[in-house]
């Protein structure tokens, strides 16, 4: 007996108009369905509209000619109905991870909403909430109660809002790409836990642009481009075998090997950036401490590491951002440094268009906006929206494409690639390639993904608990890790 | 709302009064000290004059037998009633009323009415227990007019030696009631005197007042003090609206009209500078205002025009409405006459690049909203034969401080005392002269010297037919110098809801409970 | 709490102590001066304007409230009964302005904290209106609060209150026009003429910042939590909504206390409001010191209750913002 | 096309309010176009006549037209609310501004500064430029102005502070934008254009405190017409003549909330 039926669903929104054109999916207890597209292909709105949230919006119209769940019809259902399954019986975790909390509440009393509305005691709530965040990965969970969204990395909001999606015990788990600011160990031990919620009776629909996830965890995948299904059958099968070109695309493009060979860059190899012995602190947490190193023109470190082992952080402290408690940033020359953050969205004026966005940041010698978003894959058709207005990845192109508007020398960029599909990831990654070759850039590359991190970097550091455990030629680091917790990681990502 | 229409009420004895005023409230319930109307009204209920008047406005002995002047004008006999104590015990008699005075004329007590009283009283003689001399330095005719007024009244010498500061919350008197406490901008409650002696020339049985206690409340919004009455919760409210009187009848309120003696009210127009030190541009003025189709419809009928200076009030009035009448093309004629002959854009005369504007501060504290409104309608009508009267409504600091500063062209200032010596305050030269504080009376700036001849000789008179006479011949005076326009008397009306036997005095008008009884 | 947090808390208070008393300070030296530069008090000690007092009785008012000293020394002087809390004598009432203030200041207290609360119920009762208003129907019922905000929000009290007169005291008779101190009915009339205008502000205001919140994604998270609209206003939305109300309730506080004139005036009701506006017609000028002062250190206290409240409802600003200059690092040759 | 898309964003109630402030301009710049009549010419007989066909607002205590007045009190009203409301918001924003960006000192310092101005009651402050101006509406406004202007402070600096903490102004401080135009650009669109509804809230509170102020007995008006004091002269004849407040105040109230319509549509400027 399948647990969810849809048929034919459609969804228009103002703005964008058609998103999903006649979708229709099955979904059985036990049961992980992967889904998989391009960024923009309408994966988050799918989400939204499962549970019933996209036709809050008086303008939005949403039409099916089925839609059940569990035997009961919800095409018809009204607001009290969806009410009562929310959260209890199908469970969210939204795509804007890091601002999909409420930042002046806690972590306990976010995590356990979903029990406070059923009217679960307290003492039972408190200890379902730190069981639901350990299992989502979060170690220090009884720690973290206390906190509120601004004192978390972007890896820790993320494991909150899946505890968060699963402390109510939903029979159906919607889970949209829900481990893009994971490191690999934990983003593995996310999604073991996705597999066993399906083994424990669940239905989990798993969307990602993580090809290596579906094929871990998925039954079923059904690869969504422009609003349709162009292709469903089981994971095996279909990533064995895909049929239809965008998957095809899809499976080609994942990265791997590594860094291709670069024409020798026109710039003489001197540091650029330097970071002598920087630590800085919040409160009793060291988020950085005592990291040095050097970059020179026209190479690329990379900076994996643990979620919450101070990436961030030491990006901020990289672009001046914030100030080390102790130890220095240095610049030699005068080199443009620019920045593309984890949280794109909060770093675009919520007034500006994305082409005010891009003219803004516009420097000399850079290429206008428009070509700028060619080149990051995106439509110019997009230059009047408002960031608000854009899906996931196509935030963290117009970032990347913001950064790139500077014509910089120096690029720190941080999960720059986390949202996209691996299509439009490769060639975001040969872009980057591409300006290192031609202009020499220099970039710091903070990603969890061991393999995109291999294939961009020349050197590479791996950081945990704010210090960096593990440094060198990125090829010789990937051979031969020195610390045990790179070894881990290595593991985790294969 | 209670209404006590239909079958008659039956008068009931005992109960508490609530009396709403929208007057002030005094700073000091001890009329000597400053001396204003507020004080006045409120103390009429425990503090009683030597003297009355009766309805035809004659003097009457109220706390005194008699009083007697010499021919020479310059000493006053006064015999006192050897019956009467004030409330604390002490007894009435000669020291008493020589206290008063000498009260009033300790700068300490910093009074300005009750001293204006008994300015010209050198020394108060003790003949015996019942008889006082009053030796002046110049005669007074009016000395037992203003001796009727209630900031001259008899405060208990015992309770005057406390000082001010304690005589202020609870001066003792003679009168139907007794301050008992005050809570400031709430209000006064005064308990009944049980031992009073009938001595008010208004009471109409013997004994105490019937009821037993008034509590006087200060409720300065007029609309407020209106909804109190209708729902009952007061019984008397002074300073109603015009249009709140006119239906009164209908609600079942009674309703007591009691002008204010002495002056009425009026405008005056400042003599001493321009434009109004031309008599054809005053003149002209007077014609252009008519301002009685405007007290017609803005008092709804509660309000008679007046053509004199003085009260209807006073026996001696002269009233002369030819001077008033409204016409137009005199004034216009007379206008052209005094130069004004060129007009602005707006219609406003002109005279040498001067416009013809005149200045009117008003009291916004002591104008009511009807005044107002008929001095905006007087200011539509003289524009219309091209004078630019510009109204200046100003809280009462402000509004002084213009007349001080003699920014004024045209000001209708209220005055209240008792008698046509108020001729005297309000139009002899000497009232030009500004007191330390810059206030003066004379607004109207006359200086005639056979104006002022008038007014002394019959204040030094003790005649009362040539008192009378002198006192015609000065108003003819003043009407003639065209700077008063007289509106109406000053109005003073009070409603009632469920109380009966309400009466006002002769003397300053304010109305007195001894016979009040409620009804309910 | 820790000790820690004990002494930060400690500090935060005393420093706003401190800024109380320069606030104080200011107040009644800008007052004290102001007043002089605008009027001679001698006036006003004689009985107020129009008085006829003499020369001796001018004499004896210098002396009594050294008016011959120096500016200066008077200023002195008067910080002296600031610092002191005794305002000297009122000129016009001659009682002690302290009995005074401590007369008038109840009711005018209690009437504007009741005010205060009741603008506070209404603004939250709108906001539960709005939440749980959806649909075609909900949009009609959302856009006529939006209008009767607008209304209560520039509805005249001077003149609101005279219509509720007139419809609950006159027609009705269900209510008293005018207090006796003693009636808690008679608060009603007052209460709810001054909360109106407030709380037609106050839901403005939150209004706006409850639009806000309700379009982040935080708010999309709670519903697919299973929230009703109640739950995520109530826990969610409405925080992130009063917090500029909260900042604003220290002036909506002070807006009160001006309410409180007029409406203290027109319900004949005894407080502050009317003593400070007797006062200051009259010039009198310790009694408006004195008044000024005590607001002054009322508008203090709220305006650190609100701080506080703030700092309670929203943990981010206890974090200062950075400054707009552009970020240093060190340049190496 | 266009247009009709333009209507279809304004709403019904975007299209009733731009029509009421096209028919308040008008009534600004002349109003003998909607209202011939003279509104000073007094005719007592005619007093405090019911609303009729001839005089469709009825007629006042001096038998003036109410309409006509109404009509003809538009600019002094609106130069009344305009005039208090930019003196409140001038300041705030000088101070919200400076407080909310300033260094710790200045911001405490500021804070002060506002403390004070919350401190002064209204009416006080109302008082000493009656004193120092003399009585009229200038001293009302200016007093009217400095008592809203620490409301308006307090908000901007709130909202000054949010935004200067925000990612995008921090990133446009990496960007190495300068400080001023980082104001120009990010702080103060994202500072005001939120308050935009409150301001034009703003202006209608004006013109009613102002009324207020008349009714305490200060800044007392002369007859010429204004909303507030034609509100306060009408306020005595309230059980007899309610025409004489109501359309005073309906005129008010529709400016209000006309403006803060229109306001809100500008503020929320499409990101909603
Ligand atoms: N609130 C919205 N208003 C208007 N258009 C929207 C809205 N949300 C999403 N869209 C548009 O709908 C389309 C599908 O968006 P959606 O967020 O579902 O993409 P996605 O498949 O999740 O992509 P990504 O992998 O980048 O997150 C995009 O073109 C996006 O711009
Ligand atoms: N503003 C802050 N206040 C308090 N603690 C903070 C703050 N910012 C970061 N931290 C803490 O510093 C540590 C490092 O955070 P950071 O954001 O640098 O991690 P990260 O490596 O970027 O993690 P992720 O991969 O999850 O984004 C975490 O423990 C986090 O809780
Ligand atoms: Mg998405
Ligand atoms: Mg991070």
């Amino acid at each position: 007996m399948t647990l969810l039926t849809v048929r034919d669903l459609t969804v228009d929104l103002p703005g964008a108009g058609r998103v999903l054109d006649g979708v229709s999916l099955d979904l059985s207890p036990g049961e992980v369905l992967g889904v998989v597209g391009e960024s923009g292909a309408g994966k988050s709105v799918l989400a939204r509209t499962l549970i019933g949230l996209t036709r809050e919006d008086p303008r939005a119209s949403v039409a099916a000619s089925t839609l059940t769940f569990d035997g009961t019809d919800m095409t018809r259902a009204g607001r009290r109905a969806w009410r009562r399954l929310r959260g209890s019986e199908i469970g969210l975790v939204l795509q804007d991870a890091l601002q999909s909390l409420d930042p002046l509440r806690t972590v306990s009393a976010e995590v356990g909403e979903t029990l406070a509305v059923r009217r679960v005691a307290r003492t039972e709530r408190r200890q379902r909430i730190v069981t639901a965040l350990h299992r989502a990965g979060l170690h220090d969970a009884e720690a973290r109660l206390g906190q509120r969204s601004g004192e978390l990395s972007g890896g820790m909001r993320q494991r909150v809002l899946v505890a968060s999606a699963l402390v109510g015990g939903a029979r159906l788990v919607i889970a949209d790409e829900p481990t893009t600011a994971l490191d690999a160990t934990v983003a593995a031990r996310v999604l073991d836990l996705l597999r066993s919620l399906a083994d424990d009776g669940a239905a989990v629909l798993l969307i990602t642009h993580d090809l290596h996830a579906v094929r871990r965890v998925a039954d079923r995948v059904a690869v969504l481009e422009a609003g349709r299904v162009v292709e469903d059958g089981s994971a095996a099968h279909v990533l064995a075998e895909p049929a239809h070109a965008t998957t095809r695309a899809l499976l080609d493009a994942v990265p791997r090997g590594p860094k291709p060979p670069l024409r020798p860059a026109h710039r003489p190899r001197t540091p650029i950036l330097r970071a002598d012995a920087v630590t800085r602190r919040y409160g009793h947490v060291t988020a950085v401490d005592d990291v040095s190193f050097s970059l020179e023109a026209g190479e690329t470190l990379g900076v994996v590491g643990e979620s919450g082992s101070g990436k961030s952080t030491l990006a901020r402290l990289l672009i001046g951002a914030e100030h080390p408690d102790s130890g220095a940033v240095s610049r030699h020359g005068t080199p443009r440094v620019r920045l593309v953050p984890q949280d794109p969205l909060g770093s675009f004026d919520p007034r500006h268009s994305v082409g005010q966005i891009l003219r803004l940041s516009h420097r000399d010698g850079a290429p206008s906006p428009e070509e700028l978003l060619r080149r990051v894959e995106l439509d110019a058709r997009l230059l009047t929206r408002r960031p608000a207005q854009l899906s996931g990845g196509q935030r963290q192109r117009v970032a990347i494409a913001r950064a790139l508007a500077a014509n910089p020398d120096v690029l720190v960029c941080d999960e720059p690639v986390s949202a996209l599909d691996v299509t439009t990831q490769a060639g975001i990654l040969d872009l980057l390639l591409g300006l290192q070759e031609r202009e020499g850039l220099s970039m710091v590359f903070i990603s969890h993904d061991l393999a995109v991190v291999r294939r961009i970097s020349d050197r590479v550091a791996v950081m945990k608990d704010g210090q960096v455990v593990d440094s060198g030629n990125t090829e010789d680091v990937y051979a031969n890790p020195a610390s045990a917790f790179t070894r881990e990681l290595i593991s985790a990502s294969r | 709302a209670p209404s006590d229409g239909g079958g008659s009420p039956e008068p009931v004895s005992g109960g508490t009064l609530v009396y709403a005023t929208g007057d002030a409230e005094p700073s000091c319930l001890d009329p000597h000290v400053g001396g204003n109307y507020p004080q006045g009204l409120l103390s009429t209920q425990y503090l009683e004059p030597l003297f009355g008047r009766d309805a035809e406005g004659e003097i009457v002995p109220w706390l005194a037998e008699s009083g007697e002047a010499s021919d020479d004008g310059l000493t006053w006999d006064i015999a006192l009633r050897d019956d009467i104590s004030f409330t604390d015990g002490t007894p009435f008699d000669a020291e008493a009323v020589k206290a008063n005075i000498e009260h009033l004329q300790d700068p300490d007590t910093a009074s300005s009415t009750g001293y204006l009283a008994v300015e010209q009283v050198d020394s108060v003689e003790v003949v015996d227990d019942s008889h006082v001399r009053l030796h002046l330095s110049t005669p007074k005719s009016a000395m037992l007019e203003v001796l009727s007024q209630q900031w001259a009244a008899m405060e208990s010498p015992e309770g005057i030696a406390r000082g001010n500061d304690e005589n202020c919350q609870a001066p003792i008197g003679t009168g139907p009631f007794v301050v008992e406490s005050w809570s400031p901008q709430e209000s006064v409650t005064l308990t009944r005197n049980d031992d009073y002696v009938p001595t008010n020339p208004e009471i109409d049985h013997d004994g105490p007042a019937h009821v037993e206690q008034i509590e006087w409340r200060f409720i300065p919004d007029a609309a407020t003090r209106q909804a109190a009455l209708a729902s009952g919760e007061v019984h008397v409210i002074d300073n109603p609206l015009p249009t709140d009187i006119a239906a009164a009848d209908g609600q079942g309120f009674g309703h007591l009209d009691a002008p204010r003696p002495a002056a009425s009210n009026r405008i005056e127009l400042n003599t001493a500078q321009p434009p109004f030190d031309d008599d054809r541009v005053r003149e002209a003025f007077l014609r252009a205002a008519d301002p009685s189709p405007g007290i017609e419809t803005l008092f709804a009928g509660t309000a008679t025009r007046s053509f004199s200076v003085l009260s209807s009030e006073e026996p001696v009035r002269l009233s002369d409405e030819e001077l008033f009448r409204t016409d137009a093309d005199a004034a216009n004629a007379l206008l052209d006459e005094a130069g004004w002959t060129e007009r602005t854009d707006s219609g406003t005369r002109m005279k040498d690049g001067e416009t013809l504007t005149a200045r009117f501060p008003v009291s916004t504290n002591q104008s009511t909203a009807a005044e107002q409104s008929l001095f905006e309608q007087i200011q539509a009508n003289t524009a219309a034969v091209g004078f630019d009267l510009q109204l200046e409504p100003m809280d009462l600091s402000s509004w002084y401080g213009a007349l001080a500063a003699h920014d004024y062209e045209a000001v209708s200032a209220p005055y209240t005392t008792v008698g046509p010596d108020v001729l005297r305050i309000l139009y002899h030269s000497d009232s030009t002269v500004p007191a330390p504080s810059g206030y003066f009376a004379n607004n109207a700036q006359l200086t005639d010297p056979d104006l002022d001849a008038f007014l002394e000789e019959a204040l030094a008179t003790t005649d009362p037919d040539e008192r009378a006479d002198l006192y015609t011949q000065a108003q003819r005076i003043i009407l003639d110098t065209h700077a008063v326009l007289p509106l109406y008397d000053q109005q003073n009306h009070f409603l009632t809801n469920g109380v009966t036997g309400v009466t006002a005095i002769h003397t300053i008008s304010t109305p007195t409970f001894v016979n009040a009884q409620l009804t309910e | 709490m820790t000790p820690r947090r004990w002494a930060v808390s400690l500090r935060w208070i005393a420093g706003k102590l401190g800024a109380a008393i320069g606030v104080v300070w200011l107040v009644g030296t800008l007052v004290f001066f102001a007043l002089r530069a605008t009027g001679d008090p001698l006036e006003a000690i004689l009985g107020g304007p129009g008085s006829q007092a003499g020369e001796e009785a001018v004499q004896a008012a210098i002396d009594r409230y050294a008016l011959d000293e120096p500016l200066v020394v008077q200023y002195l002087l008067q910080l002296r009964d600031i610092a002191t809390l005794q305002f000297g004598d009122s000129y016009s009432r001659r009682l002690p302005v302290m009995d005074l203030l401590a007369a008038h200041l109840p009711s005018t207290l209690l009437l504007a904290v009741l005010a205060l609360a009741l603008a506070w119920a209404l603004t939250v009762a709108g906001a539960l209106v709005q939440a749980v208003a959806r649909g075609r129907l909900g949009a009609l019922v959302r856009a006529g609060l939006r209008s009767v905000e607008v209304v209560a929000s520039v509805a005249p009290q001077f003149w609101f209150g005279a219509v509720l007169i007139m419809v609950f005291a006159s027609s009705l008779g269900w209510l008293p026009a005018t207090s006796a101190s003693s009636d808690p009915a008679s608060l009603v009339l007052p209460v709810v003429t001054l909360a109106v205008p407030i709380a037609g502000f106050l839901s403005q205001v939150s209004h706006d910042a409850l639009d806000d919140a309700d379009a982040a994604p935080f708010a999309t998270t709670a519903r697919a939590r299973g929230a009703g609209e109640m739950r995520v206003l109530l826990r969610h939305t409405l925080r992130h909504a009063s917090l500029p109300a909260i900042s604003l309730s220290g002036w909506a506080f002070g807006s009160l206390l001006s309410g409180a004139v007029v409406v203290e005036v027109l319900f004949a009701r005894p407080g502050l409001g009317r003593l400070l506006q007797e006062a200051a017609l009259a010039r009198d000028v310790p009694v408006v010191i004195g008044a000024v002062v005590i607001v002054a250190l009322l508008y203090v206290a709220v305006v650190i209750a609100t701080d506080a409240l703030e700092l309670l409802v929203d943990p981010r600003l206890r974090r200062r913002p950075q400054s707009l200059r552009a970020p240093d690092v060190a340049v190496g040759a | 096309m266009r247009a009709a898309a333009r209507g279809r964003a304004l709403g019904v109630s975007g299209i009733l309010a731009t029509l009421v402030a096209v028919l308040i301009g008008v009534a600004v710049v002349a109003p003998g176009l909607l209202a011939p009549g003279d509104p000073l010419a007094v005719s007592p007989a005619e007093g405090f006549q019911a609303p009729s066909p001839a005089h469709p607002f009825g007629t006042d205590e001096s038998g003036r037209d109410v309409l006509t007045r109404v009509v003809h009190g538009a600019a002094a009203s609106a130069g009344i609310g305009l005039a208090a409301t930019a003196i409140g918001i001038g300041l705030g924003l000088l101070i919200g501004f400076a407080s909310g960006l300033g260094t710790r000192l200045v911001d405490g310092a500021l804070s002060r500064v506002v403390e004070v101005l919350y401190a002064l009651p209204t009416l006080v402050m109302a008082l000493l430029f009656v004193a120092v101006l003399g009585p009229g509406p200038r001293s009302s406004i200016l007093a009217i102005g400095l008592a809203t202007a620490p409301g308006y402070a307090r908000m901007i600096r709130a909202r000054v502070r949010q935004v200067a903490g925000s990612d995008y102004v921090s990133y446009a401080r990496h960007e190495g934008v300068s400080a001023p135009t980082v104001f120009a650009r990010h702080v103060v669109p994202n500072t005001l254009w939120p308050l935009i509804a409150m301001i034009t809230l703003g202006i209608g509170q004006a013109i009613v405190w102002v009324s207020a102020l008349s009714f305490l007995g200060l800044g007392a008006e002369p007859p010429s017409p204004e909303w507030g004091s034609m509100l306060n002269a009408g306020r005595v004849y309230l059980g007899t003549a309610w025409w004489m407040t109501f359309f005073p105040g309906l005129a008010i109230v529709v400016t209000a909330t006309a403006l803060t319509v229109l306001g809100r549509r500008l503020s929320s400027g499409g990101t909603r």
